[in-house]
């Protein structure tokens, strides 16, 4: 139990997918502007990552390892994310057609989204067992919509702030995610109790 | 309700310096007739009344001038009498200091009355009631300028709550008042019960008019329907809805009206222009304005409507080039001009004194500290507001923070350790906001009628397009043939002209 | 002509005398600071003060806004003091300075100056130092003991060198960290022989902070929702520890009087700028940054987590305000 | 080689038959977007934008043919808006499109108007009423401020004039002592 | 009919791509795969050269190892490879990977090469995540102090050298940073005391 | 047209500083100038050849299955790459770590493949991709040099891996690695670094 629950922990805080171990950046600069929209985000990558993960550990234990095939990892993984990413757009473009539209180019980017295939690359790298392997896939997905949101919530904010025109947009967001990164270094340690 | 002597304190408010013994030292006095009355044809919230008279014309004291046309709407009536000299655009108070159509008299001096007779409320049905009151002028003297008869006509009020908080530093003419018009007043309250229909009222008052208190004290002695409860001295006490809360401990936000919970709130100058309508059918040409502030002799004038302020304030020692604030410190806006004359919303003249001046006006960033929000009555967020309010957040300020439900007090303002002008903000964003509706009303109807339009050109394209039809299948094959060569060869020669033109 | 905007009359209070009134409540810990570490802590404060100044003067000046009066808001002396009484004393001034860089520059200017900054400068200049310069901001000066001579006596004004060898002699961790130290190495807490019925010089100043935070409730500068939810935070959960094993967690009165506990109770979590403006958020913030600091300093890596905690609840502060908006005046 | 070979063959086989078999069943039709693009644009139906009016324009925002910064009237509240509401990024009016005016209607001088009828046939919303050879007059209420209906009057009798500032109008300033400098 | 064909024109394009790459990328690899197995002994080989320090032997070291079950004293956690260096198959040397546990940011790990005097030749850390700049003074590649063990064995040094000057011991520290130096030296203890204990399991 | 592509790659389209894609590797590999400059090779080299493989048969890819096919492709690319690095130089491969077989997920690549290689022919797709990659690739060594310089007091450290061991030399060693600010190496460097690189960008627009 405790292992599991350090592994959370470890990819949520100490290792946070995103601001220590720097994958997902696209979307965590893309689809972070409002709240509403980051929330929605999160929702449709932790589906994919944990579904991803599971999907990955199968094909790598069932297909790859036996035959001594783990080159082909990277290609078999990615093209089952890519295809689970397009059936979540196309159920999304047909049942939440305004959520579509808003998340806009970033949907299939899910499927470019570094976490979603780092995290399962990871879990190879790491041999975890299946279980391990989907809460490793959910961790990662807690860690990634933990940021994600915050990092909106605190963007939404600067439409208020004075900020120097040469910071706006860009700029201050990817300073504002250094610190936020600076911040999590201070969970160092916490992964080992 | 069950009605105590419990008060209420509600939260936030202020305890700025009152400011108010300079303006009671003398009694309420009246000046001589102005040779000219400048009377803004609109004096009140709602639709512009329809003139009835015209340049030239002859005018009594107390005849109408201008008609209400529609239900919230008010009557404008002749301070005096003498000739209609001039129906122009004239500088009137307001903030933005633009000009509106005022109706000029050139008094005579006599100061003639109308014809009048005593209208006895019990003896009129509600509906004639509600056409009376409608000539009569009166609309809340307390600053709203909302039209009286409508907050009359209502069979559901069950509590007549009377406003003489008189919260705001400086100003002293609910008091004055009081103190002078004391019958008036109690006949005022009186009348608007019968008119309700309901046995009891209550007077809230601050305690810094002891003398009031006193006088309203001992002549409601015998009188059990009208009760006074002293509420302390903390602005903006004098809010409608947080005076009922003082009274009541009813919480009422921007979505409701006193009415739906079955109160109405006047000021003291409102009940005693009806306790005057009905006992000497006065309708409203004059009212009390404190002229107070940086001047040599503050007091408190009965003005007539439409004399110009520069009377009062030369009488009460003050320059013509003074700075001068309408209403209290606290909600009043200074005058862009000071040739204008009195209105029904005019409860005091303040000349701008030197500490005001002094105000530091250099506005910094918020901290956040949050001290507007320890202040705030409406127990909002005011840093917030002012957040989204400068970076034109409209959204979030109606959805998330209430922008509406600000009654604009300056609480927060008056406490800002950074001198934001927090106040001027939040009007701002409410005029852009209420401005996006209307354009978004205007829009939907410029909308529909441009979808009405095309369906109907639609519609008249398949008729013709069927009157074609019919023709054709009348004309014989030979016809068609011919007419299709004549249709292409116009078709060739607009080709012709269209490369020509790119040439 | 002058412009009037209602109202027209206002309180006399400016964002300057409430800074100032912070740097009074911090007045009587750094007499104590002189007396026990020497007066190199005032050069850090002059050098570094003007040093915050100037950046924030150059600043302003690229941003093209007036300097006068940002400078005299006092919000960036503010900044500097409380950095540099978080920094060892003897920490050689080019890495101070380059703390203060981090606060005036990145942590406060890149987002709009005053007002306008999401995180704590004075900690995130702080948690750059720690990161980048662990060696020199995990050594402290030894204290002899409280000193009057320490205020005339010359040492040394400020530091220019790293320290790069091993002087036992004159700087040692401080007591958290060695804490952390023995307990890693496997000693039971009652072995280490730390008792409080003899106040170190850290614990006396902490004590000073406490009575300056005080001042600063009395003069109504900051309200008590923030540092007591801290304080009884930390109370609490290192108190629980505590409870479940004696030998390895110290005492809920040594987290109080040991670290940042009453600096950051009183002086640091309530930044009104980067602090949730909600009560209820006040105390959700004090509660959680109490929780983390605890959590970082009884399994962390680092001795004193308060200023990560203080970063980390920062990032979480509009999502606290979003969710604790207190109810409108007549809205159920 | 041949493991490999036929591995990644039956996962790209399954996934071509599962996406396929998505891609029929799963068909969407309609946009809601375009009335929420709709909604936000002023309703001038002035046709600067390119397009003979607010909802065809509409239509070209969604399709992704048109840039969201082709609308004069709406001026940059209205292109910040559409800017948020599809979550791309903010840009300037485009120039090319005309610029953004203060709104106001039209007025036909009487004493001139010849009755053709040119005017009516040309207003997108109807707001101008009068039958042929008959003195035309517009409903200001209803009158967009479009000005389509001035280039087709032979006689040039229409005016566009500025609605004037009244107390009923006005509106509060933005408090105009900030701390920036103005530079 | 038509939509058996979407599906069917699906299938086969993703298919044929899918063919292509996998026949080019096992061709690759088959190409690759030897050079990159070849890498990897290359890498390991020097690395245990650089260790041995010039020691003479004349067998293959990577072929020559036995593995050893997690244990007490090395605090592995799986099991790893001891590698045997031998001459004229006399054993000459063996190096033991250990890990120090209690490092200040998680596990050190250290190779240690021991001679048949039990004397250690010398110690190399692989992996850790010491501070920077404060405990990673340890690692060869930052500074000398891993060589101080050149040379030691638990009968040529006292129980007290093995331990940092501040604890009265021989070995150098650097200030604020003793955790990882005392956890390094305790694990290179560690090794020689295993190796002591199961001198067998190399003997055979 | 090629200028305008060279142009769009390497200023007004920015993968890295204004598209704001490719971030992972632009922030995770720029501890130093030899990783920067190889996974910048690495993955021009993809663009490249991913825009030219699926150009030529962008008509015959069904709307259904786009994405994955075109990640299919691209991640044959990847590992073909990542084989070959592995087998040139493994400590390079060590460094580079995840992040090779990541440039399939690099986002830049099938932004590009979407965005363009799916719309045009193959030449002009060729160039994008080149001159993509070398926007990207300017930014990763910019990063590169600063970080390494700042954060260790080293310039091309490591550079032998890539060029071979007789060049080790070229390491500069600009002062004591110990002393360095090691903000600069961790991540919050990295996206500090990339802000003010931006921030850089930002201020020599605004002046033009
Ligand atoms: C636009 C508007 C509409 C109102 N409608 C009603 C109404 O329908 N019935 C009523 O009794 N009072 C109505 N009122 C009067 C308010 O209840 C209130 O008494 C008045 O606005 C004065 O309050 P104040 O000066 O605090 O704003 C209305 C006021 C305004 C401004
Ligand atoms: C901040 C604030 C303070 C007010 N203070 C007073 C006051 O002191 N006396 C008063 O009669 N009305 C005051 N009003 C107006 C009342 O809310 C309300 O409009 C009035 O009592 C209604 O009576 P009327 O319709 O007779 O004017 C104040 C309004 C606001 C928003
Ligand atoms: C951020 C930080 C990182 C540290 N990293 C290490 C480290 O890697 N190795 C180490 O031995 N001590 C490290 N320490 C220092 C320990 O906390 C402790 O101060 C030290 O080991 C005790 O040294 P002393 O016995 O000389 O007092 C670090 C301290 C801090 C604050
Ligand atoms: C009660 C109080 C506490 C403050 N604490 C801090 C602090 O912890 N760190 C800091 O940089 N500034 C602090 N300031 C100063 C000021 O708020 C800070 O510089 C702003 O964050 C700058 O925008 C404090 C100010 C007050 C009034
Ligand atoms: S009082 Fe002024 S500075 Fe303080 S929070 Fe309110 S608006 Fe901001
Ligand atoms: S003006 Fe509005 S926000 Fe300010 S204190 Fe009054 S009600 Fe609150
Ligand atoms: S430019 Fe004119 S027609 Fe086009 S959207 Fe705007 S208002 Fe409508
Ligand atoms: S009257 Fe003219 S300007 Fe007004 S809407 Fe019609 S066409 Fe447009
Ligand atoms: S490169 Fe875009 S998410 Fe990683």
């Amino acid at each position: 139990m405790t292992e599991y629950f350090l592994i959370i922990i470890s990819v949520v805080f100490v290792n946070n997918i995103v601001l220590t171990k720097i994958l997902g950046l696209c979307p965590f600069m893309g689809v972070s502007k409002k709240l509403d929209t980051s929330i929605s985000m999160s929702a449709a990558t932790a589906f994919v990552l944990t579904i991803g993960s599971i999907t990955s550990w199968l094909i790598n234990y069932f297909l790859l390892v036996p035959y001594n095939l783990e080159y082909l990892r990277t290609i078999s993984f990615i093209v089952v994310i890519a295809a689970v990413v397009q059936f979540t757009e196309m159920v999304m473009e047909k049942n939440y057609p305004y959520l579509y539209r808003v998340l806009g180019i970033f949907l299939p980017l899910i499927t470019t989204n570094c976490a979603v295939l780092g995290i399962p690359l990871l879990n190879a790298q790491l041999s975890y067992n299946l279980l391990e392997a989907a809460i490793f896939g959910l961790g990662g997905a807690l860690g990634f919509s933990f940021v994600l949101i915050l990092f909106a919530s605190l963007r939404e904010k600067f439409e208020g702030a004075n900020i120097p025109n040469a910071m706006k947009g860009s700029a201050i967001a990817m300073l504002t995610a250094g610190l936020m990164s600076l911040s999590f270094m201070g969970f160092i340690g916490l992964d080992r109790l | 309700m069950e009605i105590t002597d419990k008060i209420f304190k509600f939260f936030g408010g202020i305890k700025p310096n009152g400011h108010k013994a300079i303006s009671t030292i003398n009694p309420i006095k009246r000046l001589p007739i102005p040779k000219k009355l400048i009377i803004p044809v609109r004096q009140h919230v709602g639709k512009v009344p329809n003139i009835k008279v015209s340049v030239g014309d002859k005018v009594l004291k107390g005849q109408i001038l201008a008609e209400p046309i529609a239900n919230i709407s008010a009557a404008t009536h002749s301070s005096s009498s003498g000739t209609v000299v001039a129906i122009e655009s004239n500088k009137i108070p307001h903030p933005s200091g633009l000009p509106d159509l005022c109706i000029t008299i050139e008094t005579d001096g006599k100061d003639e009355w109308i014809k009048r007779n005593r209208i006895d409320p019990s003896n009129l049905s509600s509906e004639a009631l509600y056409e009376t009151m409608k000539s009569s002028g009166i609309v809340g003297l307390g600053g709203a300028t909302f039209p009286t008869h409508i907050k009359l006509n209502s069979n559901k009020i069950k509590t007549l709550i009377v406003n003489a908080a008189e919260c705001e530093p400086y100003i002293t003419c609910d008091d004055m008042a009081m103190q002078e018009k004391t019958k008036e007043f109690i006949e005022g309250i009186q009348i608007t019960m019968d008119i309700l229909k309901i046995p009891h009222a209550i007077i809230g008052i601050e305690d810094n008019k002891p003398k009031a208190i006193e006088k309203l004290k001992t002549v409601l002695n015998k009188s059990k329907n009208i009760s006074i409860k002293v509420v302390p001295t903390v602005y903006p006490s004098g809010d409608e809805k947080r005076l009922i809360y003082l009274m009541l401990g009813l919480q009422i936000s921007k979505e409701k009206r006193p009415v739906d919970f079955g109160i109405q709130v006047f000021n003291v100058a409102t009940l005693i222009s009806i306790g005057r309508f009905f006992y000497h059918s006065e309708p409203v040409i004059s009212r009390v304005v404190t002229v107070t502030g940086a001047l040599k002799r503050p007091n408190n004038y009965e003005a007539l409507i439409g004399t110009p302020i520069q009377e009062l304030i030369k009488d009460a020692g003050g320059k013509s080039d003074q700075e001068i604030i309408m209403g209290g410190p606290m909600m009043g806006f200074k005058l862009p001009h000071t040739n204008v004359s009195v209105t029904k919303a005019m409860n005091c003249l303040l000349a701008i004194t030197d500490e005001m001046k002094s105000k530091d006006t250099f506005e910094m960033p918020c901290i956040r500290c949050t001290k507007c929000v320890e202040v705030c009555p409406a127990q909002l967020q005011p840093q917030e507001l002012y957040w989204h309010a400068k970076s034109n957040q409209f959204e979030k300020l109606t959805e998330d923070y209430k922008l509406f439900d600000c009654i604009e007090c300056g609480c927060c303002s008056y406490v800002c350790p950074s001198n934001i002008p927090l106040v001027q903000y939040y009007r701002y964003a409410k005029s852009e906001i209420r401005d996006q509706l209307k354009s978004s009303e205007v829009a939907d109807i410029a909308r529909e009628r441009n979808e009405f339009r095309l369906y109907r050109l639609e519609r008249e394209k398949k008729e013709r397009a069927e009157r074609n039809a019919q023709r054709r299948a009348q004309t014989s094959d030979s016809d068609k043939k011919k007419l299709i060569e004549e249709k292409k060869a116009a078709i060739a020669e607009a080709m012709k002209r269209i490369e020509e033109k790119e040439k | 002509m002058v412009m009037i905007d209602s109202p027209a009359i206002k309180e006399r209070s400016t964002v300057s005398t409430v800074m100032f009134t912070v740097i009074l409540g911090l007045l009587p810990a750094l007499f104590l600071q002189i007396g026990f570490f020497g007066y190199q802590i005032l050069g850090n404060l002059f050098v570094g003060i003007g040093f915050a100044l100037f950046l924030e003067a150059v600043c302003l000046k690229l941003r093209n806004y007036p300097i006068r009066p940002f400078i005299l808001d006092g919000s960036a002396f503010v900044t500097a003091w409380l950095l540099i009484i978080s920094v060892p004393a003897n920490i050689p001034i080019w890495t101070l300075l380059i703390g203060i860089f981090f606060s005036i520059v990145v942590a406060k200017h890149a987002y709009g100056g005053i007002g306008s900054n999401p995180f704590n400068p004075a900690m995130i200049g702080y948690a750059v130092l720690l990161i980048s310069f662990p060696k020199i901001m995990t050594n402290w000066p030894i204290s002899d003991g409280f000193d009057i001579r320490n205020f005339i006596q010359f040492s040394q004004f400020i530091s220019i060198e790293n320290i790069n060898e091993a002087y036992d002699a004159i700087v040692s961790a401080t007591p958290l960290d060695q804490i952390k130290t023995s307990l890693f190495l496997g000693k039971e807490v009652n072995a280490l022989g730390i008792s409080l019925s003899t106040l170190s010089s850290y614990q006396m100043i902490a004590i000073l902070y406490f009575l300056g935070g005080l001042f600063l409730v009395y003069k109504k500068v900051i309200t008590w929702h923030l540092p007591l939810s801290l304080i009884l935070s930390i109370y609490i959960f290192s108190g629980l520890l505590h409870l479940y094993d004696q030998n390895t967690y110290m005492s809920p009165l040594f987290h109080l009087l040991n670290g940042a506990t009453f600096l950051a109770a009183f002086f640091i979590i309530t930044d009104p700028v980067s602090s949730p403006t909600t009560l209820k958020g006040k105390i959700i913030f004090g509660i959680l940054i109490g929780l983390i600091t605890v959590i970082i300093r009884n399994y962390g890596g680092y001795p004193d987590g308060i200023a990560f905690a203080v970063i980390f609840m920062n990032i979480c502060v509009p999502l606290i305000e979003k969710f604790t908006q207190p109810k409108v005046f007549g809205y159920e | 080689m041949i493991a490999a070979i036929l591995i990644i063959l039956s996962i790209t086989a399954l996934i071509g038959l599962i996406l396929g078999y998505a891609s029929i069943k799963l068909k969407t039709d309609g946009d809601p977007i375009i009335d929420r693009i709709d909604k936000i644009l002023p309703q001038t139906q002035c046709g600067q934008c390119g397009y003979p009016g607010c909802k065809p324009y509409a239509t070209a925002i969604a399709n992704g043919e048109a840039d969201i910064n082709q609308c004069p009237p709406g001026g940059d509240d209205g292109v910040q808006k559409l800017a948020d509401l599809l979550g791309v990024e903010y840009k300037p009016l485009n120039a090319e499109h005309g610029e953004t005016k203060p709104k106001s209607i039209a007025i036909i001088d009487e004493s001139t108007c010849i009755g053709c009828t040119l005017c009516i046939q040309a207003c997108p919303v109807d707001a101008i009423i009068g039958a042929a050879k008959q003195m035309h007059t517009i409903v200001e209420k209803e009158c967009t401020g479009c000005e389509l209906c001035l280039p087709p009057c032979p006689v040039d009798c229409i005016d566009m004039v500025e609605l004037p500032e009244t107390t009923d109008n006005w509106k509060w300033k933005y408090p105009i002592h900030s701390i920036r400098q103005q530079n | 009919m038509n939509e058996y064909k979407i599906i069917l024109k699906t299938i086969s394009i993703i298919s044929l791509l899918g063919l292509v790459f996998a026949v080019s990328l096992s061709i690759t690899f088959e190409k690759s795969n030897p050079l990159i197995e070849q890498n990897k002994i290359e890498f390991k080989t020097k690395l245990l050269n650089e260790i041995l320090d010039g020691l003479d032997y004349d067998n293959d070291l990577i072929d020559s190892y036995i593995s050893i079950k997690p244990n007490e004293l090395l605090k592995n956690k799986t099991e790893t490879n001891a590698y045997l260096a031998k001459k004229n198959n006399i054993l000459q040397a063996v190096l033991i990977e250990s890990i120090a546990p209690d490092g200040y940011s998680g596990d050190i790990t250290i190779l240690t090469a021991i001679n048949s005097n039990d004397e250690i030749i010398g110690s190399r850390i692989i992996d850790h995540k010491e501070t920077p700049g404060l405990g990673d003074y340890i690692d060869q590649k930052k500074s000398t102090w891993i060589f101080n063990f050149n040379g030691m064995s638990l009968s040529n040094r006292a129980d007290l050298d093995w331990r940092v000057k501040k604890d009265q011991g021989t070995f150098d520290y650097k200030a604020g940073a003793t955790i990882t130096p005392r956890a390094v030296i305790k694990s290179v203890k560690n090794t020689l005391i295993f190796y002591k204990e199961n001198r067998e399991l190399f003997n055979d | 047209m090629i200028r305008e592509q060279l142009q769009d790659g390497l200023w007004k389209q920015n993968a890295g500083l204004v598209q704001l894609l490719g971030l992972c590797p632009t922030l995770a590999v720029t501890v130093n100038i030899t990783n920067g400059v190889a996974l910048g090779v690495a993955t021009i080299f993809v663009m490249m050849l991913s825009n030219i493989s699926i150009s030529p048969i962008r008509n015959y890819v069904p709307e259904s299955a786009r994405v994955p096919i075109f990640i299919l492709v691209i991640a044959g690319l990847v590992t073909i790459v990542d084989l070959s690095i592995n087998a040139l130089s493994k400590p390079l491969y060590d460094a580079l770590g995840i992040f090779i077989p990541l440039i399939v997920t690099n986002c830049i690549v099938l932004a590009r493949v979407e965005a363009f290689a799916s719309k045009n022919s193959t030449l002009p797709s060729l160039y994008d991709g080149f001159f993509m990659g070398l926007g990207l690739t300017f930014v990763l060594i910019i990063l590169g040099a600063v970080r390494e310089i700042v954060g260790n007091g080293t310039l091309f450290q490591n550079l032998h891996f890539l060029i071979g061991d007789k060049y080790e030399f070229l390491t500069i060693q600009l002062f004591d690695s110990s002393d360095g600010f090691l903000l600069a190496a961790l991540p919050p460097g990295a996206f500090i670094a990339l802000s003010a690189l931006i921030l850089f960008l930002n201020l020599v627009n605004q002046n033009r």
